[in-house]
Parts: C-alpha cells; sequence; structure tokens
C-alpha cells in the first residue's frame, strides 16, 4: 500500500489541476494567435538610413485629420519602378507587385472591429504620444515581423492593440474622454 | 488633469415648425448618412427604422378650415434623468458628458428594449431584420458609422460619425475646441428650408441659444421633467396647442397620423387600433 | 493496476477546476461577443481616402449643384452646392439619394428587341430599317423630355435630315415658353395649383427667396403647398379659370366674390405679383399685373427654340417613335402616345434607363446609363430668367452595354461624333461667344467666361454658365405663352359616379429603395394606392379608415386603400396622379 | 420498462399504469415540440417572427414572464412560512411548491432568452452591469434564486427510492437538508428583492406617466406592492394546482386542513394588498400623473381600457376574494375556497397585463395614436411551450418523486 495508492485520487486530481493550469497559462496564449508574415520583407531601416526617407513621406496626417495609414502601391513605384538596390527581395516586389501594379496585401498589426474609432490625429497633435508608444521600434526595424491575429474573432493580438482595457486605462489616467462613442461608431 | 478635455458642449437643436415644408429630406440625408438599410417588404410604420421621422399634424378641423403641419421626431437627447440610459441593464446607452448626447451602442445592447418602453417619443428603433442592402449599394455605405446587426436598438446620436470627422480635423490642426458650425448634423445640412439650427445650448452665443429662449420655443412632453434638448418653434398658436398640449382625453379617428396608418400592400398583417 | 474510469474522472475534475483559474474560458467567452459583433452578412463599409467630387443634378429640369462625398471614387452622400445660383446649396429628396438609383431593379441592362435581348448593331439595324421604310406621310418623331440640350440639337439635326421628322416634347415642358420667373423680386405669387413649395422650379431657389413673397394657392386639394401657403383658396376641379378671371375683375375694381377680393388686395398691396400654374386666363391676368417682362415679373431669357408640344402631333400620323425618357422623370400616360401612332405597322424605340416606363410598349429598348453613370448635361435650370448650361460629369462606372440616348440618335445619323464631342462643342460655343459668367462649384467663384482659359475642363470639375440677362426693353414675344391650366373634370358627376375623382400628391418618382423605405414608413408621401376621402364621404360611402376598396370612373377602375382625412373636400376622392373625372368607390 | 417504472415510484403510493401515463404525456410532448419549433424560428429567423413592434417592444411573453414569477412565488413564501416562522403544517406541500417555483422561474429565463435580440450576449449583464437598472437587479436576483431553487430541488429528487441506493446520494441529501432553512432564507430574500424589482421595472418609467409612480428611496410604491401581491398569490397557485393534481390522479394528497390555511395565508396578505394598492392609485391619480401633465382619467377612455380595469384588479379580483378566504365558513368549501384562489390568480395577471401591454398601448405624445397588438403564432407557440414544459416536468416528479408526504398516509 504506496502513498500513490492510498492517496490516488487526491493525487490525480491535483495532477489534472496542474496540467490544465500550465496548459491555459503556457500554451492557449500561444496556441490562441496565428502568426501572418508579412507579403514582402520591408525593411524601415533601409528606408531611413540609406533611402533618407522621413516617416511622414509614407504616414501622414491629411489635412481633413484622416490618417494615410499604409501607403498605397503608387507611392512604392514612384522610386521602385527600377530596381533600385540589387536584392532578391526587391526583384521579387518588383516583378510581383510594381509591374503588374498590384497593391501588397499588408498584414495590419492593429486591425480593429469596424466599430471601433481611433484618430491619428487627435493621439498625435493634441495628446503628442510618439510612435513607439503603441507601434514600439517598427520605424527602425530591420525586416516586419509577422501580425498576430486571434485566430477566433481574427483582429489584432498585439499586446498594445488587445482589447479595450489599454485604451480606457490610458484615457482614465489623461483624463480623456472615456464615453463609448468617444471610441466607437 | 482635466485639461485634456475640451470645455464640455450641450448640443441641442431648434426645429422652426413654420419653415418645414416636410419634403423628408431630414429623414433622407439621416438614413444615408448612419447606413440605415431600406425595408424589408414586410417592414410596416410600426417596425421600420427612421432615426428622424416626419409626423404630420392637424388642427382636427374640417375642410376647408382644416390646417396641418409637419414636426420632425428625433431622439430628443434628455437631459436629466434620461429614461433610456437609466434603464439599460448592461451600459449600452449613457450621456456623453463632453457633448450631452445620448450614446446607444448597438455592440453592447443585448435587445431586450426596455429603453424603448422608457422612451416617450418612440424614437429608438430595433432591428427585427437582418440588414440588407440591394446588390452593389452596400458599396455606398459611410465608412464614418459601422453597420448594425440584427436584434440591436438604435437611435439618433446626432451623426456622431460627423462629430469624430470634425474633431479629428480640428485636432490636425492642433485644436481641441471646435468651432461653431464645424460640427452639424446631416438632417440640419439637408433641409432645404434652413429650418433646423444645431449648436451647443450652452454657449449663449450661439444661434439655437438664442432660439431656444425665446418666446416661440417649445419642448415636447417637457412636464415630464427629462430636459429634453431639441426645441421646437412656431408662430402659429394651433401647431402649438396640438404639438405642447396635454393629452386629450380621446380624439376622433380623423384626428389619427398618417404614421399611424397601415402601410400600403405586403407590409404585413398588423393593423393600429381605432382610437 | 491500470488507470481506471474513476481515475480518469477525478482527474478530468481536477483539470476542469484548475482551467477555471486560466484565461481560457474567459477569453473565449470574450470571443463569443466578437462574433456577435461579426454578425455573419451584415457588409462592412469601404474604407479609403476621402474626396469631394462635384455634377450636376439631372432628375429633374432644376439642374442642381451636387457635391458628393466620395470614398476613394465611390459617392458615399450627395449634398448641395452652397451658393449654387440655382439650387442655392440645396437638394431635394430625390436628388440626395440620386446615387442609388444605379443599384434599383427594374433598369434596362441591354438592349431589347421584341423583349429579348439583341447586340446593339443589330437594334440599330432594325430601327434605321423602320425609319427608311416609313413613307411620306408616316412621320418620324423623338419625344424629347428635356428641349434645349446639346442633345436636342442633335435630335433636330437628325430630324430635319428626314423626309418628314418631329422634334416633340411631353405636355408643359416648356411651362411659361420663352419666360423665366424673377423670383428674387417678386412679392406675391398666385399659384394655381402649382406646387410652388413642393419641388417646383429649382427648390432651393424658391425656399431662398420665401420669405419675402406672399403665397396664395388656389387649389381644391389642401396640398403641401397649399398647408403652407398664406391664403388657400379651395376651389372646385375646373371653376380655376372662373376664379382667375373674377381676380382679374377685382383687380379693376370690380366687387366680385369675397375670396377674389381678399386675393386682389394682396396682389395689389404686394407687387411685383405674379400668377403661376397656367391657363389662359392666368396670361391675361399676368397681363393685367403688369408682370410680364418687368422685374419680379416673367423675364424673357435668350435660348429658347420652340418645341412641338406631343399634344398637337396629329394622332395616327407618327411611323416610328423614340422615346427618351430620363433617370428621373414618371413615364407619360401611354394612351396619349399610343393616339398618336399609326395604328399597326408602327414602331416605338424606347431610349431608357428603366424597364417599367414606356419600355413596357416599345418594340426595341436600348438602355440608357443612369443617373451619375455617364457624362450628362443639364440646361438652363427651371425657371431661370437666364440661359444656363453645366455638365453632370459621372461619379459611378457604368455597366457595360448602355448606350446615351444622343450616342443612338448620332450612330442612327452615321454621324461619327460622340455624345461628349457634342457636349464639348456646346461648350466650345458659350466661350466662342464669351456672354455670361462662370460659377464654378469646388471654389464656390463666380468668373466672366471670357477670364476662364479651359471652360471644359472648369465645366467638368463641376460649374454652371449663366447667360447674361437680356434687357427687358428688348422683349422678345411680349405675350406670355402660358402652359395649360390644371384640367377640369372631362364629365359632371352623375347618380352612377356620384364623386370627384382629384389628382392629388405627385407619383412617387424612380427613387432609391431607401427613399421609398422612409416615405412609406412616416407615412409623409401618400401610397400609391391611397384613396384619400373626407370621413363622412367615406361613411356616407359604407367605408372606414385603412379599408381596401375599389375605385370606379369612366376610364376604369383600380384598387385603393383608404384613408380618411378631414382635409379633402367632402364629395371628392384625392388619389395619387389620376386624371380629374366623376367616379364611384366602394368596398372591395 | 413497466418494472423500472415501478422501481422508480416512491413506495406505499399507487401511480397511473405505464399506459395511462404514456397517454397522459404525449399531448404534452406534442405541445412542447410544436411550442419549441416556434420558438427555434424566433431565435433562427429574428424577432420579426413576433408581432411586436417599436411601440409594443414588450408583448405576450414578458407578461407571462411577470405573470409566472408572480405565481411562482409560493416557493419561497412557503419556504418563508415553514423554515422561518416554522409553520409545520406547510411540510405537506413544500416539496411540490419548490417544483412547481423552479418550473416558473426556469419557464420564464427560458422565454426571455428567445425574447431578447442577442441571447448570445446575455452574460454581458453580468460582465457589465448597469447598477441603476432595476432590470440588472431582476437579472441577478432571478438567476441567483433560479440556482437556490434548483439546489432545493436536488435533495426531493435524491429522496426518489432508485437513488437513495447510492450511499453518497444520501449524505449529499442529508447535508442539503441540514441546509434547507439557510437557502429558504436566501430564497427569501431574494424573491423578495426581485419580485419587487419586477415591480420596479415599470414603477421607473418616468417617460410613461401611466406606470410611474413615486416612491421611498429609489424603489417606486410598485416595488412594495408587487412583493405582496406576489407573495398573497403564490398561496393561492400551490392551493390551486394541489387541488387540481389531486383531481387528475384521483388521489387526496393533503390532509383537509392544509388548502384552507393556504387559502388564509392567501386572503390574510391581500388585504394590505389591497389597502396599499388604492392608496397607491388614488395618489397616483392625484398628484403624480397630472403633476407629469397626464390627468389619469384619459388614459381609461382610451377603449377597451376602460374604468372597469381599475375596479376588476382592486376590488373585483382583490376585495372579493379577500373576504371569502378570511370567512372561515367560506373557507371550509371547496367551490368558495377554490373561486376565491382563482380569482386571486387571475387579478395578479390582470395587474401584470396592465403594466405590461396597457402602459404601451397609450399613447404618450400629443399627435400619438392608440394602438393595439396580438401575438403572432410563433410568439403564442412559444409560451405553450413554457405550459408544456412546466406540466411535463411536473407530472415525472409527481411520479417518481415524494411532492406530497402525506399522500402515503392518506392513501392506506
Amino acid at each position: 500500500m504506496t502513498v500513490f495508492q492510498k492517496h490516488r485520487g487526491q493525487i490525480l486530481f491535483v495532477a489534472g489541476v496542474l496540467v490544465a493550469l500550465a496548459a491555459g497559462w503556457r500554451a492557449f496564449p500561444v496556441l490562441r494567435f496565428q502568426r501572418v508574415p508579412q507579403p514582402v520583407a520591408f525593411s524601415h531601416k533601409i528606408h531611413t538610413d540609406k533611402a533618407g526617407a522621413k516617416c511622414e513621406d509614407c504616414h501622414f496626417l491629411r489635412d481633413d485629420g484622416a490618417w494615410a495609414g499604409i501607403p498605397a502601391m503608387d507611392k512604392c513605384s514612384g522610386c521602385h519602378a527600377q530596381p533600385m538596390g540589387t536584392s532578391a527581395e526587391e526583384k521579387r516586389f518588383i516583378d510581383g507587385y510594381v509591374t503588374p501594379g498590384r497593391e501588397v496585401p499588408w498584414q495590419v498589426y492593429s486591425r480593429q472591429p469596424e466599430n471601433v474609432y481611433f484618430s491619428h490625429a487627435a493621439h498625435i497633435k493634441l495628446a503628442h504620444l510618439d510612435c513607439r508608444q503603441c507601434h514600439g521600434a517598427q520605424g527602425e526595424s530591420e525586416t516586419l515581423g509577422p501580425a498576430r491575429v486571434d485566430r477566433i474573432s481574427g483582429y489584432s493580438g498585439s499586446p498594445h492593440f488587445q482589447d479595450m482595457n489599454a485604451c480606457e486605462d490610458c484615457h482614465r489616467q489623461r483624463g480623456a474622454a472615456n464615453s463609448c462613442l468617444a471610441c466607437h461608431k | 488633469m482635466t485639461a485634456i478635455t475640451p470645455k464640455p458642449a450641450r448640443y441641442g437643436m431648434a426645429i422652426d415648425l413654420d419653415r418645414c415644408t416636410g419634403c423628408g429630406a431630414c429623414m433622407i440625408a439621416c438614413a444615408v448618412e448612419n447606413n440605415v438599410p431600406p425595408a424589408r417588404p414586410e417592414a410596416t410604420p410600426r417596425t421600420g427604422i427612421t432615426w428622424m421621422r416626419v409626423y404630420q399634424i392637424s388642427n382636427g378641423a374640417s375642410f376647408p378650415d382644416t390646417r396641418a403641419a409637419f414636426i420632425p421626431i428625433l431622439c430628443q437627447q434628455c437631459g436629466k434623468d434620461t429614461p433610456c440610459a437609466a434603464v439599460c441593464p448592461q451600459e449600452a446607452v449613457e450621456t456623453d458628458p463632453a457633448t450631452g448626447i445620448v450614446d446607444q451602442m448597438p455592440q453592447r445592447c443585448l435587445g431586450c428594449r426596455y429603453c424603448m418602453a422608457a422612451c416617450p417619443y418612440h424614437a429608438r428603433y430595433f432591428n427585427w431584420w437582418d440588414p440588407q442592402w440591394p446588390a452593389g449599394m452596400e458599396k455606398t455605405l459611410n465608412p464614418d458609422v459601422a453597420t448594425r446587426m440584427r436584434g440591436v436598438v438604435e437611435k439618433c446620436n446626432f451623426c456622431h460619425g460627423r462629430l469624430h470627422t470634425a474633431r479629428a480635423r480640428a485636432a490636425a490642426g492642433g485644436r481641441r475646441e471646435l468651432h461653431p458650425g464645424e460640427y452639424v448634423p446631416a438632417c440640419v445640412e439637408a433641409c432645404p428650408a434652413a429650418a433646423i439650427v444645431f449648436g451647443d445650448l450652452d454657449d449663449p452665443a450661439s444661434e439655437v441659444a438664442r432660439l431656444a429662449r425665446d418666446g416661440q420655443s417649445f419642448r415636447l412632453l417637457e412636464k415630464l421633467g427629462t430636459e429634453p434638448k431639441i426645441y421646437y418653434r412656431t408662430a402659429r398658436p394651433w401647431v402649438r396647442q396640438a404639438a405642447a398640449q396635454q393629452r386629450p382625453a380621446s380624439e376622433p379617428p380623423e384626428r389619427r397620423l398618417r404614421a399611424g396608418l397601415p402601410a400600403p400592400q405586403g407590409s404585413g398583417q398588423k393593423e393600429p387600433a381605432h382610437a | 493496476m491500470g488507470f481506471t474510469r474513476r481515475d480518469l474522472l477525478t482527474f478530468t475534475g481536477g483539470s476542469a477546476a484548475g482551467l477555471m483559474f486560466t484565461p481560457v474560458p474567459w477569453s473565449l467567452l470574450r470571443d463569443t461577443a466578437v462574433l456577435s459583433e461579426n454578425w455573419p452578412g451584415v457588409p462592412q463599409p469601404l474604407h479609403g481616402e476621402i474626396r469631394t467630387r462635384y455634377s450636376t443634378c439631372t432628375l429633374c429640369p432644376a439642374g442642381c449643384g451636387v457635391r458628393a462625398r466620395c470614398v476613394g471614387d465611390r459617392p458615399v452622400s450627395l449634398a448641395g452646392v452652397s451658393g449654387h445660383p440655382a439650387s442655392r446649396g440645396v437638394l431635394c429628396p430625390t436628388g440626395l439619394v440620386g446615387h442609388h438609383l444605379a443599384f434599383c431593379r427594374d433598369r434596362a441592362a441591354e438592349p431589347l428587341a421584341n423583349g429579348r435581348p439583341v447586340a446593339i448593331e443589330r437594334a440599330l439595324a432594325g430601327v434605321s430599317a423602320a425609319i427608311a421604310a416609313c413613307g411620306a406621310r408616316e412621320s418620324v418623331a423623338i419625344l424629347d423630355p428635356r428641349p434645349g440640350r446639346a442633345a436636342s440639337l442633335v435630335y433636330r439635326r437628325f430630324l430635319a435630315g428626314l423626309p418628314s421628322g418631329v422634334h416633340c416634347a411631353p405636355p408643359n415642358a416648356e411651362p411659361y415658353g420663352a419666360f423665366g420667373i424673377d423670383l428674387e423680386n417678386t412679392r406675391a405669387i398666385l399659384s394655381f395649383g402649382a406646387p410652388v413649395l413642393d419641388g417646383w422650379l429649382s427648390p432651393g431657389r424658391v425656399l431662398a427667396n420665401r420669405s419675402h413673397f406672399q403665397l396664395i394657392q388656389v387649389e381644391p386639394a389642401y396640398s403641401r403647398t397649399a398647408s403652407l401657403a398664406d391664403l388657400w383658396v379651395p376651389v372646385l376641379p375646373g371653376s380655376e379659370d372662373g376664379f382667375a378671371a373674377a381676380v382679374a375683375r377685382a383687380l379693376e375694381g370690380e366687387t366680385s366674390d369675397t375670396h377674389a377680393t381678399e386675393v386682389a388686395r394682396i396682389l395689389l398691396r404686394n407687387k411685383p405679383a405674379i400668377a403661376v400654374g397656367g391657363g389662359a386666363a392666368v396670361a391675361t391676368l399676368n397681363a393685367k399685373l403688369g408682370s410680364v417682362g418687368r422685374p419680379g415679373g416673367f423675364l424673357p431669357r435668350r435660348d429658347f427654340t420652340p418645341v412641338t408640344g406631343i399634344a398637337s402631333v396629329p394622332d395616327r400620323s407618327i411611323g416610328v417613335l423614340l422615346i427618351e425618357e430620363t433617370a428621373g422623370g414618371e413615364p407619360l400616360p401611354w394612351d396619349l402616345l399610343r393616339r398618336k401612332l399609326i395604328p399597326q405597322d408602327s414602331v416605338v424605340v424606347a431610349l431608357t434607363p428603366w424597364l417599367d416606363g414606356c419600355a413596357r410598349h416599345a418594340d426595341y429598348v436600348i438602355p440608357a446609363p443612369m443617373y451619375l453613370e455617364s457624362l450628362d448635361e443639364a440646361p438652363t435650370p427651371a425657371g431661370s430668367t437666364v440661359a444656363g448650361f453645366s455638365l453632370s460629369p459621372a461619379l459611378l462606372t457604368a455597366p457595360p452595354k448602355l448606350t446615351p440616348p444622343a450616342e443612338f440618335v448620332l450612330r442612327l445619323a452615321h454621324d461619327s461624333a460622340t455624345y461628349p464631342d457634342i457636349l464639348k462643342q456646346r461648350v466650345a460655343a458659350i466661350k466662342k461667344d464669351g456672354r455670361g459668367t462662370v460659377f464654378t462649384y469646388p471654389d464656390a467663384k463666380s468668373a466672366r467666361v471670357r477670364d476662364i482659359p479651359d471652360l471644359w475642363k472648369a465645366m467638368l470639375g463641376g460649374a454652371v454658365w449663366l447667360d447674361e440677362p437680356l434687357h427687358s426693353g428688348t422683349v422678345r414675344g411680349a405675350d406670355l405663352q402660358v402652359c395649360a391650366g390644371p384640367p377640369g373634370p372631362a364629365l359632371p358627376p352623375t347618380p352612377e359616379y356620384p364623386l370627384l375623382l382629384i389628382a392629388a400628391d405627385n407619383p412617387p418618382p424612380h427613387g432609391s429603395p431607401l427613399m421609398s423605405k422612409l416615405y412609406r414608413e412616416s407615412g409623409l408621401r401618400r401610397p400609391a394606392n391611397a384613396a384619400t376621402v373626407h370621413p363622412k364621404t367615406g361613411r356616407d360611402q359604407g367605408l372606414e379608415d385603412g379599408a381596401r376598396a375599389i375605385v370606379t370612373s369612366p376610364s376604369g377602375k383600380f384598387p385603393v386603400q383608404v384613408i380618411f382625412d378631414a382635409a379633402v373636400m367632402p364629395g371628392a376622392i384625392e388619389v395619387v396622379g389620376q386624371a380629374i373625372s366623376p367616379a364611384s368607390i366602394r368596398r372591395a | 420498462m413497466p418494472k423500472v417504472d415501478s422501481q422508480l415510484m416512491p413506495r406505499g403510493v399507487r401511480r397511473s399504469t405505464p399506459r395511462q401515463f404514456l397517454l397522459w404525456i404525449l399531448p404534452w410532448c406534442a405541445l412542447l415540440a410544436f411550442g419549441l419549433y416556434g420558438a427555434g424560428l424566433c431565435l433562427v429567423k429574428g424577432l420579426n417572427q413576433t408581432n411586436m413592434d417599436n411601440r409594443f417592444a414588450f408583448g405576450l411573453w414578458i407578461f407571462v414572464d411577470l405573470t409566472v414569477i408572480a405565481l411562482g412565488a409560493g416557493a419561497f413564501f412557503t419556504g418563508f412560512l415553514l423554515y422561518i416562522l416554522k409553520k409545520r403544517e406547510l411540510k405537506a406541500v413544500i416539496n411540490s411548491a419548490v417544483v412547481i417555483g423552479f418550473i416558473c422561474y426556469s419557464g420564464a429565463v427560458a422565454a426571455l432568452l428567445v425574447d431578447v435580440g442577442q441571447p448570445a450576449r446575455f452574460w454581458f449583464t453580468f460582465w457589465h452591469p448597469n447598477v441603476h437598472s432595476m432590470l440588472t437587479e431582476v437579472t441577478f436576483c432571478i438567476s441567483c434564486y433560479l440556482t437556490v431553487l434548483f439546489i432545493e430541488y436536488i435533495p426531493i429528487v435524491l429522496k426518489n427510492r432508485k437513488l437513495r441506493q447510492v450511499p453518497s446520494f444520501l449524505v449529499f441529501e442529508f447535508e442539503l437538508h441540514k441546509l434547507m432553512p439557510v437557502l429558504a432564507g436566501v430564497a427569501t430574500f431574494l424573491s423578495f428583492f426581485h419580485q419587487g424589482s419586477l415591480g420596479g421595472l415599470y414603477g421607473v418609467l418616468r417617460g410613461r406617466p401611466f406606470a410611474f409612480r413615486e416612491g421611498f428611496a429609489i424603489w417606486p410604491s410598485t416595488f412594495f406592492l408587487f412583493i405582496l401581491s406576489a407573495a398573497a398569490a403564490g398561496p393561492a397557485f400551490i392551493l390551486l394546482t394541489t387541488w387540481l393534481v389531486s383531481k387528475i390522479s384521483g388521489k387526496p394528497l393533503v390532509r383537509p386542513e392544509v388548502l384552507p390555511l393556504l387559502g388564509r395565508i392567501s386572503g390574510i396578505l391581500l388585504v394590505p394588498y389591497i389597502l396599499l394598492k388604492s392608496i397607491d392609485t388614488l395618489v397616483w391619480i392625484d398628484s403624480t400623473s397630472p403633476a407629469r401633465g397626464f390627468a389619469a382619467y384619459q388614459y381609461y377612455a382610451w377603449k377597451p381600457f376602460g374604468p372597469w380595469i381599475l375596479f376588476a384588479e382592486i376590488v373585483a379580483f382583490g376585495l372579493l376574494p379577500a373576504l371569502i378566504l378570511l370567512r372561515r365558513r367560506l373557507r371550509e368549501s371547496p367551490a368558495w375556497l377554490l373561486s376565491a384562489a382563482t380569482l386571486v390568480c387571475l387579478g395578479i395577471a390582470l395587474n401584470r397585463f396592465v403594466f405590461t401591454i396597457q402602459t404601451l398601448a397609450l399613447p404618450t405624445l400629443p399627435f400619438d395614436p392608440f394602438m393595439s397588438y396580438l401575438p403572432s403564432w410563433q410568439e403564442t407557440a412559444t409560451f405553450l411551450a413554457v405550459v408544456a414544459y412546466g406540466v411535463l416536468l411536473y407530472s415525472f416528479s409527481f411520479r417518481y418523486l415524494t411532492l406530497f408526504p402525506q399522500e402515503k398516509d392518506l392513501s392506506c
């Protein structure tokens, strides 16, 4: 009659608990999100350093306060009609998208539900937030990491854009508007 | 640090019933702006969605002494003890302290319709059907307003999408405060007779505040004490009588509203009872 | 000893308990909310850069300026152009949802010959053959809904080349002939049934001036305009001319019935005054008021070229009839057209965006582009005192197989020019004359034609050209030709037909499904099948409110839904868009 | 099969043959199936299947929910009298009362889940509750109380002859039983609250002067009236059902003095209710309603809702049964007792009808029309499904469980 025999029930129960905890805290957060690679290995670094481009050249506020977001093909083809460098990736990009004039299906890191409203204008011009605060060091990145997408909802799984609480907390701390329609439409 | 929130406004409207020609432009501009779907054939005057609805009222007299007027009804944006906001079980309705606008969040709404029972103006509408647009027409939807799903309540929110746009434009110019007239709801912009004046009731200089103060203005069901922010104006005594009077004990069927009448053929079996 | 079922249960119980203390159940629960947000089948709006584009409304003769809010190139909402001389920044309800028309049912999608789809070439060949086959006394006619356009010029040129071509227009296409109305200076309007506040001329212009003219509405029905007029004079249908004469006498100081005297008093006190709405007596009344050729009255404009009204085309004379239908106009009553056709071997060609209008009776249907689907033109705005012209650039991409009516006629004429070429020529001509000013929509500014280098480009960007006013000295055709007045009843009421049908409210035009929904649910426009009667009349006929009934008149019977309304003249039945005639009504 | 069937039955009582029982439940099953089909349509195709509309946002379902929950109050009130006030005689009906309560509440909740437009979001109310809303209070209390009823139901089930053979069940049942007084206390508290909140639901509608009532603190007067009326109606309903079951099963189930006792309780509670209700009505007519711009008389000018409704509510269905139930001699005679109990239940139903349907039918804007509403067949079917479910659950419980402890002694 070993200890195991004696407390077989309890031991098994505890084992179950432990397994569940491990699965819930370790495995689930990983499984929950899908890592979708970007279609083109774009390097912010090269564009800012070598090409001497500024952030605002591509990502800017329009006069009406709308955010231009990710530039469209016409912006790229401005320079990349012919290869600027020698990299295979650039060639692939030109043959695949520039020459046929196809838009690049970029994966948006911050994909939100349709009813969410976000104004870059308010956050940049009024709250004077630094891009890094939400987008991290994307601007200096060598390559674009894969987008984290919630497998069920299909929305962004990136820590900053995951749920409403992050927004609400910051708004509360800064005493900014927190009514539903302030951020929903 | 409240500095970040701009000076709160209390948006409201003054609607001149003597100018209103009952053309319905306000209703239509509203529906286009807010992505209201076309009706199912089964829909009736009582199940359709019309954030803004123009009613016809009459003095009850008979030909040739009869007189008619039009009165647009939208959410009256009650400012005190807002009946619908108090009753919602899950905070899908709230009054925005920054604008005084009564917000309705369809994505939070359970569809219990308690708020509709609470609203004395019948200004809240339920999505009885899945919204549907004719093929291709969904490409004309307004990107500033999210479409709603079936089984939720929706209502006028003073074209909040336009408020977002106006604020973004102001922010781009580094401003927190909006200039007067920078933000107007679709119905105000569309009214061919310029019968609707919109603005901040708390700004004494504003046109709307001036109109709200003058003797020709009144509000619907004022005695309920919910401080609606929609003011109606008329110089015609009988119109004021018909719109502001206490509910009459009973009325002859002729007095009945067109809106209350059975819809044209193919619009379901529901017939209103006769008073 | 092995792993028993009991062990398994214990283990599962444990893990279930453990799971409660992990994010798993809660985040899954939250995701169900997301699922209920993306309710299946609910479309999501397109996103993109918001642009503003301009056009001009061609749905009715008002010629209002249109400012379109577009996502990328797609219009999502339409609005008026502030400062626009004709529309004063206003669009009517129909205009507000003009961009929905392209998505309506009943659209003509491809050429049809006797109901069967054919290639456009085949249709062309068929029609030209029919035209060639026309004898000397079998005329070829084109029914032109808006004479005075560049397209009308194309039609006239083509018809001139034929042995007997007739360029004709629907009744009252040109209500006041060569004259426009100087609303800005009018102080009183005596209207005989004209829908002055319900879509008359350019609604924006009328409402902008409403505050400084008195409005007297002479009409049997308590119409929208009547309800908003300063004075409503209910008269029996057909007695308008009599009343006009009475007013004319009263203006002379003769005593006549109290209403007329009252009206005369108002007119004399508020000069300049005009009488509108048509009828011979109205013409004389205007002469009496001295409102012709004077500021605040009827002023002649330069561009007028008279066309034959369809009514004055001899019966049984047309061998080939080409009918152009606009996207906004309501179709003519078919029997009016049928009478003009040669009974057996006549050919009808419908140049129309709709399948439910005259297309139903046509041998050939040539699908026309819908409003905003192709470059179009807007002629002189209705009631304008000066000639005008503007382009209506396309905002939507048209489906294939559509042919603009003018283009079809050009091809019949073996003319190599396209419709845009014709429009270019028109603009070039305006530039050449160098008269008048151009109001450009984007900047809401007016400039002299001479000062605009590239008029065509300016027009494409949204602009309206307005001619210089004629000096009132040089009044051409000083006698005001006025359109026909409101018709009286063909027959008097009889025991068989004790009641009187009154046409009230115009039939709802082709419109966005959204518009028809809103009108139906608000009850703001009467449903097409409504018959409105005075409650007393209704009860005398054994009806009650909301009942379904049958209306019978000498010209036939139709089902209606009864609406009781004390505003209706006792003994009358107000129906939507019906000719005035005696009738009877009984329960269905 | 018959063997198992008989083994499941309580000892010492006689039950109908399997055949009879089958014949009894079949029609109810059919009705249930039909009802579920109707409810399914509403869930799949949406609420356009009902005849509710933007004016009649609430319809048959809400009316039924309110009524059923009021009648189900018997469960908590009997429990309260038995365990808290130690009224031992009521032991005879407590099990039956619990089952009925469970049926009423679970039925109401089921109907509510069909009634809301987005059933998948039911948990929002717990996740983001709006504490100012009476409906939140109702949702919380009802779901908690339903759980309590479920727990109260368990021992009754575990007492089943076959289940008793599992030793651990026996222990569990015993433990639970010691818990009963506590549960009864909790149940009483919860029920008092949500019965009240259900009344509050309408009393707080300041936009509907017909329903709006002044009150104490956050609770309008209807809050307290609903509690009282429910407490009065509950025993009456237990009385009726008990009588009905014994008629149908053709067996005496409780000692003769039990039903009159229930009647007496109901009568005693009715008196204060009627009194307060009358006062409340007078205050409302005199000040509450006029103060908000609505002369009370005009509510009753819209046919068919004439002044007769007030009379029926207060006199015919209130005072009259109260007087009957308080007279010992009348109470003793089954005919009087039962008709009085029926009147009480009808009165409750009428009262709930007035607050749900009449409130919405009456116009508020000066140019509003008066409107009427008739439930669609899908709505009615869903309602019938709830009824059928109740009958079936009760039938099975009665057959296999001991709902009436005295039955054994009375039958032998």
